[in-house]
């Protein structure tokens, strides 16, 4: 019951909002609109902020009291061996995420009681906010890959709506259809990777899978034409709706595209939460990506890849939100490279102490583009720390979190010191090829982390003013009801690391995760990260330093740098300001291709081929036919005579022919 | 040689029922005064509603001759024989030739030609069908298929003051002489290389033979023979006179032309195959298939560009003929079983349709173009409803009439292994359905342009209606047609 | 040897009057080539012992039908020069299908013998003591009864058919009524009128 | 060659008939020719059957052949007929006169 | 179970509201409204006895149930057989779902011979049950066949501007399909004696006949599916047809196919099943990517969503054809889902077509401003349509998937990327009609939905979220049979083998 209100509270939350978007004046009663406004807001943060209370309890209920368990609720699809029920799974791994994802959307949910203040269409909002929070937490608790696929597309859905929340902007719309299409793509892998599963055991339930998956460890599967390790198969297919939904490379282009969305959208679904369910999927199925080294080196690779190229382009963007996504982008390569080396405790640490200060980033930048009239371009904004202190303050604490900053001897830092750490120390521990590509590339990214958050800070707040008087004249500070959430949120930031080192990744660690993260003896990266060589303890933190530095050199001390490199290398620059050019790449390769495959299809290959030959070709041909059949009776006695003569002629000859003949 | 004894006139009762009836009625109608011409169409009138009593009548004695329960009953020496075969077919044309008689009352007086030997003449010409259908003899084959003829050459130009009534009564003249010559050729080589006449004795003179291929000059003479019939039955290359008479001649003539005469003949067509020649199937089966081929491809493309309805419907026909040839071919009793059905259901469709035709007026003038439909459904709703019935049936859409004369048909010539043949009849009744359906366009989705006169006459309505339902109605309860069809074919090959 | 020369010479000449009858110009020498033709098939009847066909051919054919062509032809009042043009027109095609025909038919009749199972079924044979007449109305009047009505029949329809598409009632023309005359009495014919003497008409 | 047997007849009926039809459909003027040609088919027609007849010795042929004979007439009776009321409309019996109707 | 002759009841009772309408005489409107109420009461009635179908159905046989066999042409050894079994009974459902919906959206939509509208709806479902319970060929393929009769009517008299082209596509397309399939049925008669299906179903046919006869039923079923390359009728048929026709166009004719396929192709020739699969599985592959190109390209809405039935009928074909259980119920799934999906969108694009009489996607835009409750129901019914889980359209999909993975993992990829580009352009077709800036004079006045229109909806509403959430009340229903058809099959095949070996 207690499980079951937690997942449903915010449906029902949801569902209260959406009847009310119906029920709700018009925008020009403003005293009666905003009752129904206000009451949304409640009506879906009570049960939210219910639920995260829920879900707290339930955190420790399981991992502390160790009471993890399963609620069937009944059945879903059942087709011969194919047997899927709704269920509530929790375990540790579920309880870590449900506290993420409640606390993160319970905190956006009031935040945006302020931010989307002037909106005309705020119950819309608060239900579509609370609707995503009920399918991530269904993705969390899925005991089956068919349920954490419901919610898997569930939360896309939300994302969708979400993005393309302000419907009059073609260019929200625009990032809404490709963040639901690209995430698509993703899951067409995902999809694949399920049925493969299910080939191979006859299931899809994950106690059953599981249990069987060390049998199959050696398995062979005949598939698209030639027979591969089977567990491998499945995990490439999984992680390619992994790499989907966690923007990896290759599928990252709609993150960035998604900041079209209202700001608190972007901090709970693109920062905290929905892109994080990839890192949660291939934790969740460590009993399956342990089997297969060749899957885990691909995770490892495509996370640190990942890693440092969003890093790169994260150094060259002006809009304040997609630093902060390419960020994002990131550190989710972070969280997969660690996963990769089998430290899937680690990266599920670095996925909650990043939920919280990430979106509190993204929280505190929300409010900076609130104190800017909505003005999101870096290069608009300078010397208005004075003027928002606060904001200015929780800034630092999320991006010194971000930069992964503390005092080594001490062991004390914000919490993505801890996190960030560990990965990278297990990455090295792993002693593997790419253990060693994933540690070098991300300790590089690490510095480029630290470099682009000093960017973004002392662009936004230091320097000379660059918007216009009427702006700056306005900059306030952001009312309490967004303050609050920041404050919690960087209580996260600054204690979760610290708080939950011991039994995420230290020694507690065994009793903590219970058995819902598997890792085999043969992956003893973690175990080993806690003693690796001191420089490599060292190496973040000093490129962490160094990259601030450096940022406050180029924007501060010596603002007329960054554009002279930029001219220097102007190739690079623009390489990099262009995102790789990877939406260039995919319009080129898929986009326009399809739009004229499809427009030809139907031009020539309905129209002038299958037509044009078949039923209008068949028809004309008839009609040719018909009138020369019609010029045949010409009227005339003797030509009718003459075909009776030619009639019987024919027949008789015909006749002598095959018979007599 | 003893002086003839009596003969046994009860099989022909029904025949010389209405000889005497048409010589009766011919009387009445010569001596009957009529001094104006409103005086003399009420006694044509009279006259047809008589003449239509008597087909009825002889609907009755037909069936209770025919049921007497024998299989076969032969009279005249042999030279006429009844058998549930000849009285399925002689019902089938009373009936045909009755209901036509009904619609064209009304036609023939707003055209000025309603005189008294129009249904004195149809009498006959039905009297020569039903020899025709109980001919078993050549010499009886000749005189009934004459007497038919000679009385459709004549209706055929009944309307004597138009130039398309004459003219089609020319072309069906010379044609059908050349047609009966060729027929009598084929007859006398028959005689020549058999030495007889009769069905009987020729049938049982080929029974033994199996595998011996008879002599070229009887098979020549079967194609001679075929030829003449198949010009009866309007089958390609035989058909040239069709289109050219159905339009030209007057439109319940065209009716009764398109119902009664193709279904003698059909029945003459299997009697004389089936029957005498029964045992050389193998020689004359790849004829008709080659007819009924090119009869059903013709049908269906020629139909398409014709935008006169009655020209329409010749095509029509000879597309239903060459269905019903498929059942002749196959040549076994499941074949004729098809053909009977086919034909029974043939014909409602074709009256049904005529009489639409038949109520089509504007401005009191008869009209036949296509495009005069256009709107029907909307001026006369149930009119419309009935011609798309027909147009539908005809086309062969289930659950209507026409698809089950169809199904009985492919059913033969499947179980006969007549693939080719059950294929290229499929596809060109798709052809076909092509042109059915447009007149249901014009009358369902043209707008109205110019309206038809209302109201329609209460004898065309109620055939309308009568056999509208019946097409629309028969796969209910299709046993009674199936059942007597299956008897009479049984018949037909057990004796 | 008279019968074989007597053959040839009526053969040829029906052949050759078939020709002209096709191929005359004028319609009314057509049809007295048509009468030459009955005549010398009627001849060839006699040959063949059917003297009393023979008889009928001639009268029917060329006592009654031939002469209904003729005054048809007279009656309808054509232009016969027009007429006759063209005739070639199809020639070569018509011809080589004719001749297909032709040469098809000759080969299997021309080569005729009777196949071995004819012959034994004659219904009717020819009896030896009668003349062919007799024979004939034996078997007319007695077997085919019914064909003989059904003949009756065909005349009839005939002769409904000639006159209810030729006869026409012309409603200025002035006929003699039998039974009118008949009916008529002195007192609708003869008025008695009283003349007073003296006075005068 | 003098024998005369009942190929003779059968060769000459055979003739004719080709004559007959050759009359149908080479002619092009005249319809009262076309009746004179259906007029000579049924001659030929005759010649077959009074030679099988005698052939066979048999006098169903002569019977049938008298039948042939009465409804000949008929047939020319009612020709004649239609042709005449044909003429009366059109004003000719030109063969490709006739041809209002066609398609 | 029970002798009533429920099945009949269902079948013929709107033929006789049918009758009772064209009996309605008097003033035109009242005429209208008459056959109107008729129509609906009907068709509601009816629905509400075919309930008794699904309340009593036992999901533990698969045998047929509801049977009834009478007499009918016994020369022919041709009865009136009805039954239904796991596959049939719920279509029969969705027929008789689908047509009081489609009375009740054409209630003001059709304002022009009303009466002779509603006959011919009437009909229709007379013809469409008929078509799902009959358990004999003769018997199938007249309603199979009847049903062109009140649809080419429906298309042509009360359908858009080139109705004529459309309705005529239609028949012949249709029709000419279906008479090769007669034949075969004619061939199969006289190899089995008998018209009987579920002893034609244990009759084994010759394997030289089979593929003869599979591909005359192909020829018919490849064409009301419709496969590539014989879906041209379909985009004309929908655009032009009223939108009821297109509903139920969609929503029920376009079973046909995958019906037949499943209750004549593969049970009866598992021999030649096996040797066509391939072919199948090429066109439905086709088809779905084709076709969905396709309807990325379309101007008009009616359009994009008969090319995107195409793509999902491929679907259903990929999945008959896969023979596995998940395969085949995902399916009938696929097809129960999308007759409720498409008839649903078409009827989305019938309440602006009503209001504003184009289905140019150009002419529209930003309809959320106007039309909120239509925008959440087209939202909807788009998510259904594009497969997300928790609606009807993922469960089919998705079996469908996971069989044909099992029989090929190549189709199952190529297939499944119809589930990205069926996500493309609905979400392109969305975009383009519902968001934007609300710019177009025409649009400013527009409103939103009726109740009446609410109320359309609302069951179908309710049916995708429930066929999404609960599927079980549906696969329950055919597992049985699925698995007794899938059962036979191999039996079959085994036998077959048995018999070549024994040959060789």
């Amino acid at each position: 019951m207690l499980y079951f209100a937690a997942v449903f509270l915010p449906l029902l939350g949801s569902a209260a909002a959406g009847v009310l978007t119906f029920l709700a004046p018009p925008v020009e009663e403003k005293e009666r609109r905003h009752r129904y406004d206000t009451a949304a807001q409640w009506l879906t943060s009570g049960p939210l902020l219910l639920s995260t209370v829920l879900a707290w309890i339930i955190f420790f209920d399981v991992t502390m009291g160790g009471n993890a368990r399963t609620v069937d609720l009944f059945t879903w699809i059942d087709s011969g061996a194919l047997e899927v029920s709704w269920a509530l799974r929790v375990d540790s791994l579920t309880a870590v995420m449900m506290i993420v994802v409640t606390t993160v959307s319970a905190m956006v949910h009031v935040y945006s009681h302020g931010y989307m203040h002037h909106d005309r269409s705020i119950p819309r909002f608060q239900s579509y906010l609370s609707l995503f929070t009920f399918f991530m937490l269904m993705l969390v608790t899925a005991d089956n890959l068919i349920q954490l696929f419901f919610g898997w597309e569930g939360v896309g859905l939300a994302s969708y709506l979400l993005i393309g929340f302000w419907y009059d902007k073609p260019s929200a719309n625009a990032a809404a259809i490709k963040a639901f299409v690209v995430n698509r793509v993703g899951d067409f892998g995902f999809a694949l990777g399920i049925f493969t599963v299910f080939v191979m055991f006859q299931s899809v339930s994950f106690d059953t899978i599981f249990a069987a998956a060390p049998d199959k460890a050696d398995a062979t599967i005949q598939v698209f034409g030639g027979e591969f390790h089977a567990l491998t198969v499945a995990c490439l297919l999984l992680f390619v709706g992994a790499m989907g939904k966690s923007a990896q490379l290759g599928l990252h282009t709609w993150l960035p595209d998604a900041m079209e969305g209202p700001t608190p959208v972007s901090a709970l679904i693109h920062a905290a939460t929905m892109v994080t369910a990839g890192i949660f999927m291939v934790a969740r199925l460590s009993p399956l990506f342990e089997f297969s080294d060749t899957a885990l080196a691909v995770v490892t690779i495509v996370g640190a890849s990942t890693a440092i190229f969003a890093a790169t382009v994260g150094c060259v963007q002006n809009d304040i939100k997609r630093v902060i996504a390419y960020s994002t982008c990131s550190q989710l390569g972070y969280m997969f490279f660690a996963c990769g080396v089998s430290a899937y405790s680690a990266g599920i640490f670095h996925l909650m102490t990043h939920g919280f200060f990430k979106a509190l980033l993204f929280l505190g930048a929300g409010s900076v583009i609130h104190a800017m009239s909505d003005e999101q371009d870096m290069r608009r904004m300078g010397g208005i720390w004075k003027s928002i202190p606060v904001t200015y303050a929780l800034m630092w604490i999320g991006s010194i979190a971000l930069m992964g900053l503390g005092i080594p001897g001490l062991n004390l830092g914000f919490a993505g010191f801890y996190s960030k750490d560990v990965i990278l120390e297990a990455a090295y521990a792993a002693h593997s090829g790419v253990g060693a590509y994933a540690f070098w590339l991300g300790v590089l990214a690490a510095f480029l982390t630290a470099f682009y958050s000093g960017r973004l800070i002392f662009m936004t707040f230091h320097g000379q003013p660059r918007a216009d008087e009427k702006v700056m004249a306005h900059v306030h500070e952001s009312p309490m009801i967004m303050i609050a959430p920041l404050l919690v949120l960087a209580a996260g930031a600054v204690a979760a690391g610290f708080l939950g080192y011991a039994y995420f990744v230290g020694h507690d660690t065994v009793a903590f995760w219970g058995n819902s993260i598997l890792v085999l003896d043969k992956h003893p990266a973690l175990e080993h990260a806690h003693h690796v060589p001191t420089w490599v303890k060292l190496a973040p933190i000093v490129v962490g330093f160094g990259g601030l530095i450096l940022s406050f050199v180029f924007y501060v001390a010596v603002p007329s740098i960054p554009g002279a490199l930029a001219n220097f290398f102007q190739g690079t620059y623009r390489f990099l300001l262009n995102k790789w050019y990877f939406d260039e790449l995919y319009d080129a390769l898929f986009v326009r291709p399809a739009f004229v495959l499809g427009r030809g299809f139907w031009k020539a290959g309905d129209g002038a081929l299958i037509d044009g030959v078949g039923p209008d070709g068949i028809a004309a041909a008839t009609r040719g036919i018909a009138r020369r059949a019609g010029r045949l009776q010409s009227g005339f006695v003797y030509h009718y005579a003459f075909a009776m003569l030619i009639g019987v002629v024919v027949l008789i000859t015909w006749y002598l022919l095959s018979h007599a003949g | 040689m003893p002086l003839a004894e009596v003969p046994n006139l009860v099989p022909a009762l029904p025949e010389i029922f209405l000889a005497c009836a048409a010589m009766v009625l011919l009387m009445f109608g010569v001596f009957q005064k009529s001094p104006n011409a409103a005086e003399e169409a009420n006694t044509a009138r009279n006259i047809g509603l008589v003449a239509v009593t008597m087909l009825v009548l002889a609907v009755l004695l037909v069936a209770m001759v025919g049921g007497t329960g024998e299989a076969s009953l032969y009279a005249f020496g042999g030279l006429f024989v009844v058998d549930p075969f000849a009285s399925f077919f002689k019902v089938l044309v009373l009936i045909g030739s009755g209901l036509t008689l009904v619609v064209s009352g009304d036609y023939l007086k707003r055209q000025g030609i309603a005189r008294f030997e129009y249904p004195v003449l149809v009498l006959f010409a039905v009297i020569g069908m039903m020899m025709m259908i109980s001919a078993n003899d050549l010499i009886s084959l000749y005189l009934g298929l004459e007497i038919q003829s000679l009385s459709l050459y004549i209706i055929a130009a009944f309307q004597r003051e138009t130039l398309r009534s004459t003219e089609a009564g020319l072309k069906y003249f010379v044609l059908g002489s050349v047609a009966s010559g060729m027929l009598l050729y084929g007859s006398s080589m028959v005689y020549g290389f058999t030495g007889t006449t009769s069905f009987s004795v020729l049938a049982e003179m080929f029974a033994g033979q199996g595998g011996h291929t008879p002599s070229v000059g009887l098979i020549f003479g079967l194609v001679f023979i075929v030829a003449g019939l198949a010009f009866k039955v309007s089958a390609v290359p035989f058909h040239m006179w069709t289109p050219d008479v159905y339009e030209g001649a007057p439109t319940p003539v065209t009716a009764f032309f398109a119902v009664a005469p193709k279904i003698a003949g059909l029945a003459l067509f299997i009697r004389v195959l089936t029957g005498p020649f029964g045992d050389l199937v193998a020689q004359w089966q790849q004829i008709v298939v080659l007819l009924s081929i090119a009869s059903m491809v013709l049908g269906a493309f020629a139909a398409i560009a014709q935008n006169d309805i009655k020209r329409l419907m010749a095509y029509s026909s000879i597309g239903h003929v060459g269905y019903a040839l498929i059942g002749l071919a196959v040549g076994d009793a499941a074949g004729v079983r098809g053909v009977m059905v086919y034909m029974s259901i043939y014909l409602f469709m074709n009256v049904g349709a005529f009489a639409c035709i038949l109520a089509m007026r504007r401005g009191d003038e008869m009209v036949t173009q296509i495009s005069d439909l256009a709107g029907l459904s909307k001026t006369h709703p149930l009119l419309a409803l009935g011609l798309a019935v027909f147009m539908f049936s005809m086309a062969g859409i289930p659950p209507l009439a026409g698809f089950f004369g169809k199904l009985w048909i492919f059913l033969a010539a499947i179980d006969a292994q007549l693939y080719t043949l059950a294929i290229i009849g499929v596809l060109s009744s798709v052809v076909a359905a092509f042109y059915y359906l447009r007149i249901v366009k014009v009358m369902y989705f043209d707008d109205v342009e110019e309206s038809l006169d209302q109201p329609v006459g209460r004898e065309i309505s109620l055939v309308v209606l009568g056999t509208g339902l019946i097409i629309l109605l028969f796969f209910v309860y299709p046993a009674p047609v199936i059942n007597g069809a299956q008897a009479a074919a049984a018949a037909l090959f057990a004796g | 040897m008279i019968q074989g020369l007597a053959f040839y010479l009526f053969a040829c000449i029906t052949i050759a009057s078939a020709v002209m009858v096709i191929s005359a110009r004028n319609p009314v020498h057509s049809v007295l080539f048509l009468i030459l033709a009955f005549f010398n098939s009627a001849g060839l009847f006699v040959l063949m012992g059917a003297e009393f066909l023979a008889m009928i051919l001639v009268v029917v054919y060329v006592g009654a039908v031939a002469v209904l062509f003729l005054f048809v032809v007279m009656m309808l009042d054509i232009n016969f020069v027009e007429l006759r043009q063209g005739f070639l027109q199809y020639m070569p095609i018509g011809a080589l299908v004719g001749l297909i025909l032709l040469v098809e038919l000759i080969a299997v009749l021309g080569g005729h013998h009777l196949a071995a199972e004819t012959g034994v079924h004659a219904a009717a044979p020819v009896p030896e003591q009668m003349t062919n007449t007799q024979a004939l109305g034996e078997l007319i009047y007695t077997h085919y009864l019914y064909l003989f009505q059904a003949a009756g029949v065909v005349l009839l329809v005939a002769m409904i058919g000639a006159i209810v598409l030729t006869h026409r009632k012309r409603p200025g023309v002035r006929k003699q009524r039998i039974s009118d005359q008949v009916r008529r009495g002195p007192e609708d014919s003869i008025e008695v009128r009283k003349i007073e003497p003296g006075r005068g008409i | 060659m003098l024998e005369i047997g009942l190929s003779h007849y059968l060769t000459v009926a055979a003739i004719l008939f080709t004559l007959g039809i050759f009359g149908i459909f080479l002619n092009r003027k005249n319809v009262i020719v076309i009746l004179m040609s259906v007029e000579l088919m049924l001659l030929a027609v005759n010649i077959n059957l009074v030679a099988f007849s005698m052939e066979l010795h048999d006098l169903v042929g002569q019977v049938f052949t008298m039948f042939v004979l009465t409804v000949a007439a008929a047939e020319a009776s009612i020709g004649l007929a239609i042709l005449v009321v044909y003429f009366r409309n059109r004003g000719s019996i030109a063969v490709e006169d006739i041809n209002v109707m066609k398609g | 179970m029970t002798h009533f002759p429920i099945l009949s009841l269902i079948t013929f009772l709107p033929l006789v509201g049918a009758l009772f309408i064209m009996a309605v005489r008097g003033d035109a409107t009242v005429v209208a409204q008459n056959a109107r109420s008729v129509a609906l009461w009907t068709s509601g009635v009816n629905f509400l006895l075919s309930l008794v179908l699904w309340f009593n159905f036992d999901t533990a046989t698969a045998a047929f149930q509801f049977e009834e066999k009478a007499e009918w042409m016994p020369v022919f050894n041709v009865t009136y057989h009805m039954g239904v079994d796991g596959i049939s009974m719920l279509f029969v459902l969705l027929t008789t779902l689908l047509t009081p919906v489609c009375v009740l959206a054409s209630w003001d939509s059709i304002k022009d011979r009303v009466k002779e509208y509603m006959i011919a709806f009437l009909v229709m479902e007379t013809m469409m049950v008929g078509m799902f319970c009959a358990l004999d060929m003769v018997l199938f393929y007249i309603f199979f066949e009847g049903v062109l009769l009140p649809m080419f009517l429906i298309i042509g008299v009360w359908g858009g501007p080139r109705r004529v082209y459309s309705a005529f596509k239609f028949f012949l397309y249709t029709l000419a399909g279906s008479v090769l399939m007669l034949l075969a049925m004619l061939a199969m008669y006289f190899d089995a004696g008998t018209t009987d299906v579920p002893a034609l179903m244990k009759h084994a046919f010759p394997v030289a006949m089979q593929p003869w006869l599979w591909l005359a039923f192909f020829a018919s079923f490849a064409v009301k599916v419709p496969m590539w390359p014989v879906h041209t009728w379909l985009p004309d048929a929908h655009v032009e047809a009223p939108t009821a026709g297109s509903v139920i166009l969609a929503g029920v004719l376009l079973k046909f196919g995958g019906y037949g396929f499943l209750r004549f192709s593969l049970p009866m020739f598992p021999e030649a099943t096996v040797m066509f699969t391939p072919l199948i599985y090429t066109l439905s592959i086709v088809a779905v990517i084709y076709t969905s190109l396709v309807a990325l390209a379309q101007e008009d809405m009616k359009k994009l969503i008969a090319y995107s039935s195409v793509a999902h009928m491929g679907f259903v074909t990929v999945g008959a054809f896969t023979l596995t259980v998940q395969g085949i119920e995902g399916a009938i799934y696929q097809m129960l889902s999308h007759g409720v999906v498409s008839a649903a969108l078409f009827l989305v694009v019938g309440v602006v077509y009503d209001r504003m009489h184009s289905r140019e996607i150009a002419a529209y835009g930003g309809l959320v401003h106007r039309m909120p409750a239509y925008s959440l129901i087209f939202m909807l019914f788009m998510l259904a349509s594009v497969g997300l889980p928790g609606t009807g359209g993922f469960v089919g999909e998705f079996l469908v998937l996971v069989g044909a993975f099992q029989a090929n993992s190549w189709v199952a990829l190529f297939t499944a990327t119809g589930v990205i580009l069926g996500a493309v352009y609905m979400l392109f077709l969305y975009r383009r009609v519902i968001f934007g800036k609300l710019t177009k004079e025409s649009l400013m006045k527009i409103a939103d939905m009726s109740p009446r229109e609410m109320a359309v909806f609302a069951p179908l509403v309710v049916l995708v979220l429930w066929m999404g959430v609960y599927p079980s009340s549906f696969l329950d229903v055919m597992h049985v049979s699925v698995a007794d058809l899938l059962k036979n099959f191999e039996a079959a095949r085994a036998a077959a083998e048995t018999l070549a070996v024994a040959a060789n």
